[in-house]
Formats: structure tokens, C-alpha cells, sequence
């Protein structure tokens, strides 16, 4: 066991994979003399060199399409979009050509390779670095997509994700690359679609994601101190989606909440909602409650930054809506 | 509508002044299947063109008539591991690569013998069998992803060569930018092919763009030397393109590479290519690339029947390729759920 | 009343509003002297002259860059993206810049412009050419969403985009351009954010979009058959989204099935259902069916593409499912 | 990591080639409006840094200390009905346009006198009032943009001038391409000016570009002609200022101007800049633009009480906007709903 930060946690987690597949490279923009901009990759050009890590120049298209052709022919990248606001510069790429050549090429070309991103708000990086764009990735077939909330689930993960034969988007939370957390010792290799209780409680199931986990978890206990008991489930992959740890949630607590940080029209707060409101629609005994950023552009202010996003009290609010 | 015609003189003015030393022709082996390879893209085409016409092919189409020596050029000089990286308009560059003609035919009229069993269509053509790691129907990305297959062989140190065409009209898309720099920055074994026919869909390049030649007037912002090639010359194609790759896998980096060509037809199936002038339709159609290397070779000493024969050899094979295409029924309609992601299925959910 | 195309529709609302409104010009990749690659736009540049209607190289990111430049400065530019699947190579420019610029510049900058483009599937185009990416676009606070299902509305809601203050994308679906309808003489000036009520039933309320329109109102003519009485509801826009229609129509038929054609995840049927469930609940006495194309992208075989979208029957069996 | 001080090298040879015959100084009245802006820049962005320091200035912030010359030459020779579009790197073009300190100081501090009360923050400076058209952070749109402001320009007749700010790092995406490419075939009254600094964030430019100078070797690829000049010579950079803005309002099309610059600190806020050489340091600073010019002005007989009484006068207006900032309140929190569209709110939906 070792305490590790988030940051740290990913770049031992690219150096694990490195280091047991040849194959493995990464790319990106100030990522190896430098160590990246989040300081997320420190050591990794000194570790592996640079045939296997690469500075490249600002050409998001580029390191993309480098990524992918090299996924097609025998190796497994991994590229970095610095912050994911970037991924707009680049969504061809994601959306056209990453994500659907395998099905048009009817199975003849595998694309193993993670993108890994710098995700969301609360750095006071204003409407153009600070969005979540997981739900961009989720809407397009052919993708899986993953945001883990702790340093120990961005080693299992990200291992997940660079073993996976399919392209992974690896969403990293700005606001939690400081975050420490106890890590087991040895390799660690997650299984992608397993959403994970974080914490259990009869009376609502309130599903976050990434950020959102922590203030899911303040939200929490400041409910039981209410005399509520909260469910709190971390989904920590929206594709795949684990559907079934919800609806067996709901199953028992007939009440769910969700809490996203993207901006509110089609979230994956909505595709869950719509999912349980077409097949578990008689288990619920409240409405769904959706807690998310309203749907505007997040502002750079620090106060009104924090006035946007999801609080815990905000989410406890939203919790006693559909207890109501 | 300035400058078609303009452009179309500059441009041939400019290939011949390219051309002054003319370089050694290829092996009489090589003619005979630069040849060979242009008469089967042609016949293919012209079928595909009349199984438009009947209905049997659907959606949308683009033709190469008229810019085979490109394609042919390559496909002789390619080594076998080499990849193909095209567009849309890729039936001559696919079949370039050895591809069958059945399963592409198949794939055109959405068979299930299609070489994607037709999940993918006429703009995406793929045999990764055969080195054709893809046609590409959006403008610009396949530039950068020829260079990941280029890194890659690098990488791997196999010596493989990526080679990328695309068109005219791709020159002004940011794709090609950045593909153009990184590839020469990292001294990528790729060579860039682009095919100018003057026209982009209905607009010509000439109207659109801030230099004579859209690829060769900017290979110097990538540090590359201008190529500019008269490419419905089977021969001097093929002189470019074993140049180039030798170039590649010698581990020197990218090579950007204009050929000058033309289009016969519209742009896609549904267009008669009506805003073009006569004149200069006329002047390329007698630039036609498969007359002119037919007499080149009778010119020098190849035998007329051996070509005849050929032809009827090609002529056999599009008959059979469409009697079995025909013949193929549709694809399983399980099909539209398999292969989302690498598990054979479309499961996004537990 | 005319009967006009929904192509022809297109022409006639672009040259209404430039006729009316001198600012206004309309840029794009051959829509000019070829007169638009879905002829939507022949006529145009004879009518009103190079310095109004201009061709562009193939530089979608340039295409937008001028449109927004323009609208900053006093212009009502009107852009085309040929198909919606190339909004992916231009995604910067829309999601941003244009939507982002009123928000972060707090209302100093206004951009009073519209970007149309062939949408949808249907034409055996295969994965590159057929998507249904009004759900990008609905993601992206600041940005206005219209999808006409109509000649008629083509007009009305045309001219509406191109007065709007706003930035404005209008998706044209690519099978409706041959489609015909009467059209009424004279200005027609629609409102955007008012869905339209295609048809009125007591049993259930099929919300759609575009063309699904159709479909759902095959499929309520099949139910019809059948002594099921469905409410069919266009939308017409997304944003604005007109959930009073909705809210009020399921306040009396109990049940909801929304037909998207966009792969399944994160499409606007998901927030639609997400709203009922979370403010309409205990209105519905069924689940809410969504009926999408699943979450894969487009084939390009024509029976392939048919099994893949919604069809009438897929609808009816919806309904089925939420009358159950 | 090869090159940046040969590079460094290689950049100040190609100026002082390009400046060989040098041009007649700006008359006086300019010169010292030149110095007067630098010193205001100056001065507000090493308060902005103090400011970071103690927490006031929150997220990030990218300080363009060193790069002064250019903005201010801009700011200077530019109509007042002329268009600025620059980068997050854009404090300097801001207050160049004539835009109070105030409101810009209060924007980096997220207060309710801030330019844009806080909803932009530093990246996003933007004063229309002032033809300052916006501050983009992604890096490459807003040279389409700059475009789009130059169209309406020429089409409403009104010969107003875009000017388009970006850094070395910025050539290598693909906007610059397209944004490039249309500005000349539609001869657009743009100026593009590149300034590089040698250094994207913590890259150096040459490494990753496949020309030594980033722009000047690629204006050819748009039929432009390349212009390098000196960025820290305010005189020079006047020169070449007036010049392209003359050249955009007569309607004879853009420019793409490379000026030689440094930034003297790191690329933001949280970097200390420590990736690059003591000695490349110690030479750019050496070439400080401010002392130089300060000097050339003495030189030319400009009284020392002038320039020191200018000075104290900045320094009080930096003072005072920074007591006015502070003093400010933060934004009212109803701002997080305002102005998502254009009747003032945040509605989707009735
Ligand atoms: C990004 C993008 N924009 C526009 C199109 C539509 N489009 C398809 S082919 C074409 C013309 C391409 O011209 P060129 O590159 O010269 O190739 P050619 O068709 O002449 O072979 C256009 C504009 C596209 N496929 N992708
Ligand atoms: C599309 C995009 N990619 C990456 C970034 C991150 N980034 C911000 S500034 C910067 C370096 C830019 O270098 P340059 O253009 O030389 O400008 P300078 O900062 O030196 O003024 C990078 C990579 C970005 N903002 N946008
Ligand atoms: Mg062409
Ligand atoms: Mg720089």
C-alpha cells in the first residue's frame, strides 16, 4: 500500500503499461521533456525515451490520426488531448474516423488506444478549459469511455483501458489530479463497465461520476445526519454503463438522483434516467431527480465557477425533490 | 468561373518543365503490368458505372476514370506490406493492391460477399489483407492517419511505407497541414499522392486556392522539395513513386508528391459533370492515359495480341466479378449490431 | 399556395431573407455557381451576386471562422456545412466559439448567424454521411436548434433562424429534400421553440423529429387500425425545446415514445424523457419508450440501413410497449 | 531538445538581414506613445504577477512581459475602428486598444468591474467598444475568425482592418492553414502576426516544425510574401505594421508578419520557466525592449523628465486600478444564468 496523488497514479499507471507491452507509446503536446502541463507524466521520457514517448507539435488532428494508424498497424498508443475542450479541434478523428472504422470495416481493423484528457471544472480556466465532455464521447457508438474519481481506480482503470481491445477515452479530472488516496502494491487491472458503491443506504441511490463522487459522498453524510440514507454509486465508466448496479439499486431504495458537472441537455445523467424511466419505471416511488451544471458555458469568476457546478448542497436539495 | 482552363495549361506547362530529363522506363514486366492494372481499374469502373445506371449499385459512388496511372503506378511499385491509405474515390487505388475485383464489386452493390459485407460501402473500401488500410470519405484525416501507420512501421522498424492519396481540393483542409508538418518533423516513411483533377466536387481548385499547384507550391513549408508529375504518364509515375519510397524506407522522410490528372466523369454518381467546359474535357480526354501507354507500348515492340489478350483476360474477370456479385445475396441483417466495438457486438451495457 | 420541394423551400427561404435583409450572405463549398451539391441552393448566386454568395475551398473551420467574424461585426451570415457529419472537423468554431463568445464576452458580443446542413440517413452514404448530430448540437449551451420536417416549416423556420439574434443550426434532413408540400404565398415567419401537433390522439403522444415525423405518423395510422389513438408531436426545434406541448399532451394520453434517429445514447429523446420523469412522473402510466436507431453507426447497404433506423413498425411496437 | 538558441541564432540573422535598409523612424509624437504604451503594459502585467502572488489573481494567466513591442506597435499604428482578435497571451493588445486598466485588472481578479464582470476571465479579454474582438484560448480559431471580421469589413465598404495575434505555436494547426489560404484568395483585409517567442508552453517551436521560421517559410504556400522582423524594435515593428495595415486598406489583401520575440517569464501563471537555458535567458534579456527603446528615445533627444514623468504617470494608473479592483465586488451570482443567448438569459426551454 502506498499513498499516491491522482497525478502521480496516472503517470505510474502509463508506466506499468509501458513497461509490459512494447508496444505502448505515448504522445502528446509538452508531455515528455516536460512531464505534461498537469504535471501528470513527470519521468516518463527519462524512463522510456524518446522513440516511445513524443513532443508533438499543437496538432490535435495529428497526434490522432498518428494514434490511430498506429493502433491499426500492431501498436497500442496512447495520446494526449491536453485539456478536453481540445477534443472539438479533433472530433473527427474521435467521432468519424476512431470511432467507427472497425464497424465499417466490418471487424477487419481493432483500434487499441487510449486518449487520456484533462476533464472538467473548478480551476477557474473559464468556458474554454473547463468543460465536461464526457457525455460528447458517449453519444458516439463505437467508443468506450472512462473517468475515474481516485488515484487507486486511474491505475486499474487506465490499465483496463491500454489492455482494451477497443478505443478508450480516459477522462482525468483537473480538480483531482492533488487528491491522494491509498493504492495497493503490484500490478492493478480493473475490469471496464463496473460501477462501484461507494457508499450503502436504504432510502435513495445517488449515482455521480469522476468529481462528482466526492461531493455525492459530503451530499451523503449530510443527509444521514438528516436521518437519510444515501446509496452512493460512482459509475467510473459511462461506456460500457453499468446498468445493472443502478436498477438493482433502485430496486430497493425507489428513489434515484443524479449528479453530472457537464452542462444539462443530454448528459448521461439523461440516457440513465431515460433507461430507468423505460425499463425499471415502476420501481421508482419519486421522480428522478437530475442534479447538474445548468446549461450554460462555465464562467472564470471563482465565485460564480462555484455557483454553476453541482454542491453537495445542491445535491442535497435535489435529493429531498424526489424523496418528496 | 476564372482559371480552369489557365490553371490546366499551367499546370502542364509546368510538368514538362519537371520532366526534361525524361528517366529510364520501367522493366517491359512493370509496363506490362502497369498496363494490365490500368485496363482492369477502367473496365471495373465503366461496370460500375453501368450497374449505376441499372440501380444495382446504390448510394453514392466516385470514379477514377482517367486517373488510373496513378494508382496503377503505385500498386506496381508498392511492396507487398506497404500501406494504402484513399479516399473515397479508392476503387482504383483498392484494386491496385491486388484486391479482387468480386468483393469490392460486391461491396459497391451491398452484398454480402462485399469486402465489408456492406457495412461499409463504395467511400470505404478496406482490405487490410492486402495492405488497403482504408478509404476515407471525410476530407483531410486520413493524411494524419497514413502517418500512424508510417510511425508504426517505423517503430517497428520493418520498413514498411505508407503511401496517402488524396485530391486537389484536400490541399486546403487543416488536416493536411498538420499531417504535412508532423510527418516531416518526425522524418515519417509516408509518401503524400495527391491527385490534382483541377475540380473538387463542382468548384475548381483554381478558384479556391492561393497557389498555382496546391501541393507542390507548399511543399516547402514542410521543408520537402516541390514534385510535380504528369500523372497520366504511367512511366513517369512510376518513376516518382519508386523514388519516393525508396526515399521513405531509406528512413529520409515524407515526400509530397502533384500529379497532374483529370477526372472524365462528374464528381459522384448523380452528376454528369456539366460545368466543365467542352474544350477542356476534350483536351483530357485526348490525355486519356490508357491510349497513349497502349501505343507506347506497341511503340516499343510489345506485341498487339499479348495486349488483346489481356484485355479479354480483364474483360472475363469484371464479368465474373459481377455475375458473383449478382449472384450474392444480401448481407444477414444481424449484421447491423455486430462489430461496434472489438467484442463482435454493440453491448454498451451490462 | 404553392407546392414547393423541401429543397426548393431551402432556395426560396435564403433568398427571401437576403432579399429582405442586405446583410445577410451565404457562404459554403459549392453552393454558389453549382448551385449546392443537394441543389438546395440553385439560383442563388445568379440572384444576388459574388460578393453575397460565395464558394469556399474545403476549410470548414475557415467557413465558420468567417461566419462568426462576420456576425460580430454587423453581418448576418449564413453558412452551409455540407453534410452534419463534417461538423466534426469545424467542432471548435461551433462548440467554442460561436456558442460560447455571448457568455464569456457577458453579452458584449452578439452573433446573429445560421448554419444549415444535410443531416440523417437514408441515402446509403454509409457511416461518414449519414449521422444525425442534432444531439451534438443540443449539447452545447448558447447554440439554437431547428430541424424541419416540412417545406412549409423550411420556410417559417428558416426565416426565424436567420432573424434570430442567435446562433442558429438548421438541420435539413437529406431524405426530405424531394419531399413536397404546400407552402402559402407571401413572408412566412415562424417562431422557434413551438412545437407543432401533427395529429391528436387520446391514447398515447409519439414525440418526433424531422424525418421521423413521417414515420410516426405512419405508425399512428397503423395503430389507428388497430383502436389506438396516438398524439404525434414534431418538435421542429430542440432548442428552444417545447416541453409544455409534451408535458400537456402526456397530462392526458399517460404515455410517451420518442422517435430519434440519432444512435442511442445522449440523444434528445433521452433529455425528453429525463424532463418527464423528473417533473411529469406521476402523469405517465406506462414507461417511457424511446425507439432510436441503436447505438451503432450507419451502414451503408441499403437493407442494412433499413433494418438500423426507426421504422413505422419499430414505432408501433414502441407503443406497444408503453401501453402494455 | 536541439535547437532553441540556434534557432535563437538563426531568428535574429534573418532580422537583421530583413532590416538591412532601415526604415525612416516614426515621427516623435508616435515614439513616445510607443514607449508610453510599452510602459503601461509593463507595468500593469508585473502588478498582475504581484497580484497572482498573493492570491488575488485566480486560475491562470499568461503574462506576454518581453513581447511588449508588438501590441504596442499595433496599438499605434492602427485606425480606432480597426479589429483586434488576440490570444489568452492578450493583455498586452487589450490595453493597446486603449482599453482602461481598471476593467481589465478587475476581470483577471473575477470582480464585478471586470471587463467581462468576471464571466471571461484573463483568456478571454474582450472590449468591443474598443475593437478589441475577443481573446481565444484555443489555440488556432480565432485567426477563421479575425477572417470573418476582414470579410464584413470589405463587404460593408468600410476599410477598417482585422488583426489577428497568435504565437510560434500556433502555425502548426491545421486553422491556420484554412484561415491562411482564404484570407488571400479572397485578399481579406487581415494582418496575421505571428510572434514568436521560441517556445510553445514548455517546447521549443523548432523542435517540433518542420521550418526554421514557423510562419516567414510558409507565407509562400498562400502567395504571400515573407515578413520577419525584429519584435522587440517597437520602430521596426511600426514600420512593418503601418505597412500591412495599409497594404489590407487599400484592398491588396493580407499579410503574415513573424516578429522575433521572448516571453521573459514562464508561459503562465504556475510555470516558473525553468526548462530553458540561463544563457538563452540572459540574451533575450539583454534585448529587453523597453530599456532599449527607453534609450533610443534619449538618444534621439527626448528630455529624460519626459519619460520619467510618463513613467510616474503609469505607475499611478496602475496603482489606482489595482485599489478599484480590489475595491470591487464580486459578480453577482445571477451572472452564472446571463447571456447564454441573446434576450439576456439562460432559457431552453418553455
Ligand atoms: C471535410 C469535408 N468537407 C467536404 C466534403 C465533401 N466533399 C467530398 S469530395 C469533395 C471534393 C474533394 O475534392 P478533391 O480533394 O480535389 O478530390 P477529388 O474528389 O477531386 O478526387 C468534397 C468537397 C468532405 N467529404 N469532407
Ligand atoms: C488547440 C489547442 N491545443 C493546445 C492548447 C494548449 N496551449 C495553450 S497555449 C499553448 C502554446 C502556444 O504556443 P504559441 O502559439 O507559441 O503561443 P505563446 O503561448 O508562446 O504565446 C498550448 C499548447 C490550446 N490552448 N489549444
Ligand atoms: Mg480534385
Ligand atoms: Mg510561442
Amino acid at each position: 500500500m502506498a499513498e499516491l496523488t491522482y497525478r502521480d497514479a496516472v503517470a505510474a499507471a502509463i508506466a506499468q503499461e509501458m513497461e509490459r507491452d512494447e508496444s505502448v507509446v505515448f504522445i502528446g503536446e509538452d508531455v515528455g521533456a516536460a512531464g505534461g502541463v498537469f504535471k501528470a507524466t513527470v519521468g516518463l521520457l527519462e524512463k522510456f525515451g524518446p522513440t516511445r514517448v513524443l513532443d508533438t507539435p499543437i496538432s490535435e488532428q495529428a497526434i490522432l490520426g498518428v494514434a490511430m494508424g498506429a493502433a491499426m498497424t500492431g501498436m497500442r498508443p496512447i495520446a494526449e488531448i491536453m485539456f478536453s475542450d481540445f477534443f472539438a479541434v479533433s472530433w473527427d478523428l474521435v467521432a468519424n474516423e476512431i470511432a467507427k472504422t472497425r464497424y465499417m470495416t466490418n471487424g477487419q481493423v481493432t483500434l487499441p488506444l487510449v486518449i487520456r484528457s484533462g476533464n472538467g471544472g473548478g480551476s477557474r480556466f473559464g468556458a474554454q478549459h473547463s468543460q465536461s465532455v464526457e457525455n460528447w464521447a458517449m453519444a458516439i457508438p463505437g467508443l468506450k469511455v472512462v473517468a475515474p474519481s481516485t488515484p487507486r481506480d486511474v491505475m486499474g482503470l487506465f490499465a483496463a483501458a491500454v489492455r482494451d481491445p477497443d478505443p478508450v477515452l480516459f477522462f482525468e479530472h483537473k480538480s483531482l489530479y492533488s487528491l491522494k488516496g491509498e493504492v495497493e502494491d503490484g500490478e492493478i487491472l480493473d475490469e471496464l463497465g463496473k460501477a462501484a458503491t461507494r457508499r450503502e443506504g436504504k432510502d435513495v441511490t445517488i449515482v455521480a461520476l469522476a468529481a462528482m463522487v466526492p461531493r455525492a459522498l459530503a451530499a451523503a453524510e449530510q443527509l444521514a445526519s438528516e436521518g437519510v440514507e444515501a446509496t452512493v454509486i460512482d459509475l467510473r465508466s459511462l461506456v460500457p454503463l453499468d446498468v445493472s448496479a443502478v436498477a438493482a439499486s433502485i430496486a430497493s431504495t425507489g428513489h434515484l438522483v443524479t449528479v453530472e458537472e457537464n452542462p444539462r441537455l443530454c448528459g448521461w445523467g439523461a440516457e440513465l434516467s431515460s433507461i430507468i424511466a423505460e425499463e425499471n419505471l415502476f420501481d421508482l416511488d419519486g421522480p428522478i431527480v437530475r442534479v447538474t451544471t445548468p446549461h450554460v458555458p462555465l464562467p472564470a469568476a471563482d465565485t460564480l465557477e462555484d455557483a454553476a457546478m453541482p454542491s453537495a448542497s445542491r445535491i442535497v436539495e435535489g435529493v429531498r425533490r424526489s424523496l418528496a | 468561373m476564372f482559371g480552369s482552363r489557365a490553371q490546366s495549361k499551367g499546370q502542364s506547362e509546368a510538368v514538362s518543365e519537371a520532366s526534361e530529363e525524361p528517366p529510364p522506363p520501367p522493366d517491359p514486366a512493370t509496363r506490362l503490368a502497369l498496363y494490365r492494372q490500368m485496363v482492369a481499374m477502367r473496365g471495373f469502373e465503366k461496370r460500375a458505372y453501368d450497374l449505376f445506371l441499372q440501380g444495382l449499385v446504390k448510394g453514392t459512388s466516385h470514379l477514377g476514370l482517367g486517373q488510373e496511372a496513378i494508382a496503377a503506378a503505385f500498386g506496381c511499385a508498392m511492396r507487398h506490406d506497404d500501406y494504402t491509405f484513399a479516399t473515397y474515390r479508392g476503387h482504383n487505388h483498392t484494386l491496385a493492391r491486388g484486391v479482387p475485383m468480386t468483393p469490392v464489386m460486391g461491396e459497391l452493390m451491398g452484398r454480402s460477399c462485399g469486402l465489408m459485407a456492406g457495412k461499409g460501402g463504395s467511400m470505404h473500401l478496406t482490405s487490410v489483407e492486402h495492405g488497403m488500410m482504408g478509404s476515407y470519405a471525410i476530407i483531410g484525416a486520413h493524411l494524419t492517419i497514413a502517418n500512424g501507420a508510417a510511425f508504426s512501421a517505423k517503430s517497428r522498424g520493418t520498413s514498411q511505407v505508407a503511401v496517402c492519396f488524396f485530391g486537389d481540393g484536400t490541399t486546403n483542409i487543416g488536416a493536411f497541414h498538420e499531417a504535412l508538418n508532423l510527418a516531416a518533423v518526425w522524418k515519417l516513411p509516408v509518401v503524400f499522392v495527391c491527385e490534382n483533377n483541377l475540380w473538387m466536387e463542382y468548384t475548381p481548385i483554381a478558384s479556391v486556392t492561393a497557389v498555382a499547384h496546391p501541393a507542390a507550391d507548399r511543399a516547402s513549408a514542410y521543408g520537402l522539395a516541390p514534385i510535380l508529375v504528369d500523372g497520366n504518364d504511367a512511366d513517369a509515375m512510376y518513376d516518382v513513386a519508386t523514388t519516393a519510397l525508396a526515399r521513405a524506407r531509406a528512413g529520409d522522410g515524407p515526400s509530397l508528391i502533384e500529379a497532374a490528372t483529370y477526372r472524365h466523369g462528374g464528381h459522384s454518381r448523380a452528376d454528369p459533370g456539366k460545368y466543365r467546359s467542352d474544350e477542356e474535357l476534350e483536351y483530357w480526354l485526348g490525355r486519356d492515359p490508357l491510349p497513349a501507354y497502349r501505343g507506347r507500348l506497341l511503340g516499343a515492340g510489345v506485341d498487339e495480341a499479348v495486349l488483346a489478350a489481356l484485355e479479354a483476360e480483364v474483360a472475363a474477370e469484371v464479368d465474373e466479378a459481377t455475375e458473383q456479385a449478382k449472384a450474392s445475396p444480401p448481407p444477414s441483417l444481424d449484421l447491423v449490431m455486430s462489430d461496434v466495438w472489438a467484442d463482435g457486438g454493440s453491448s454498451w451495457r451490462n
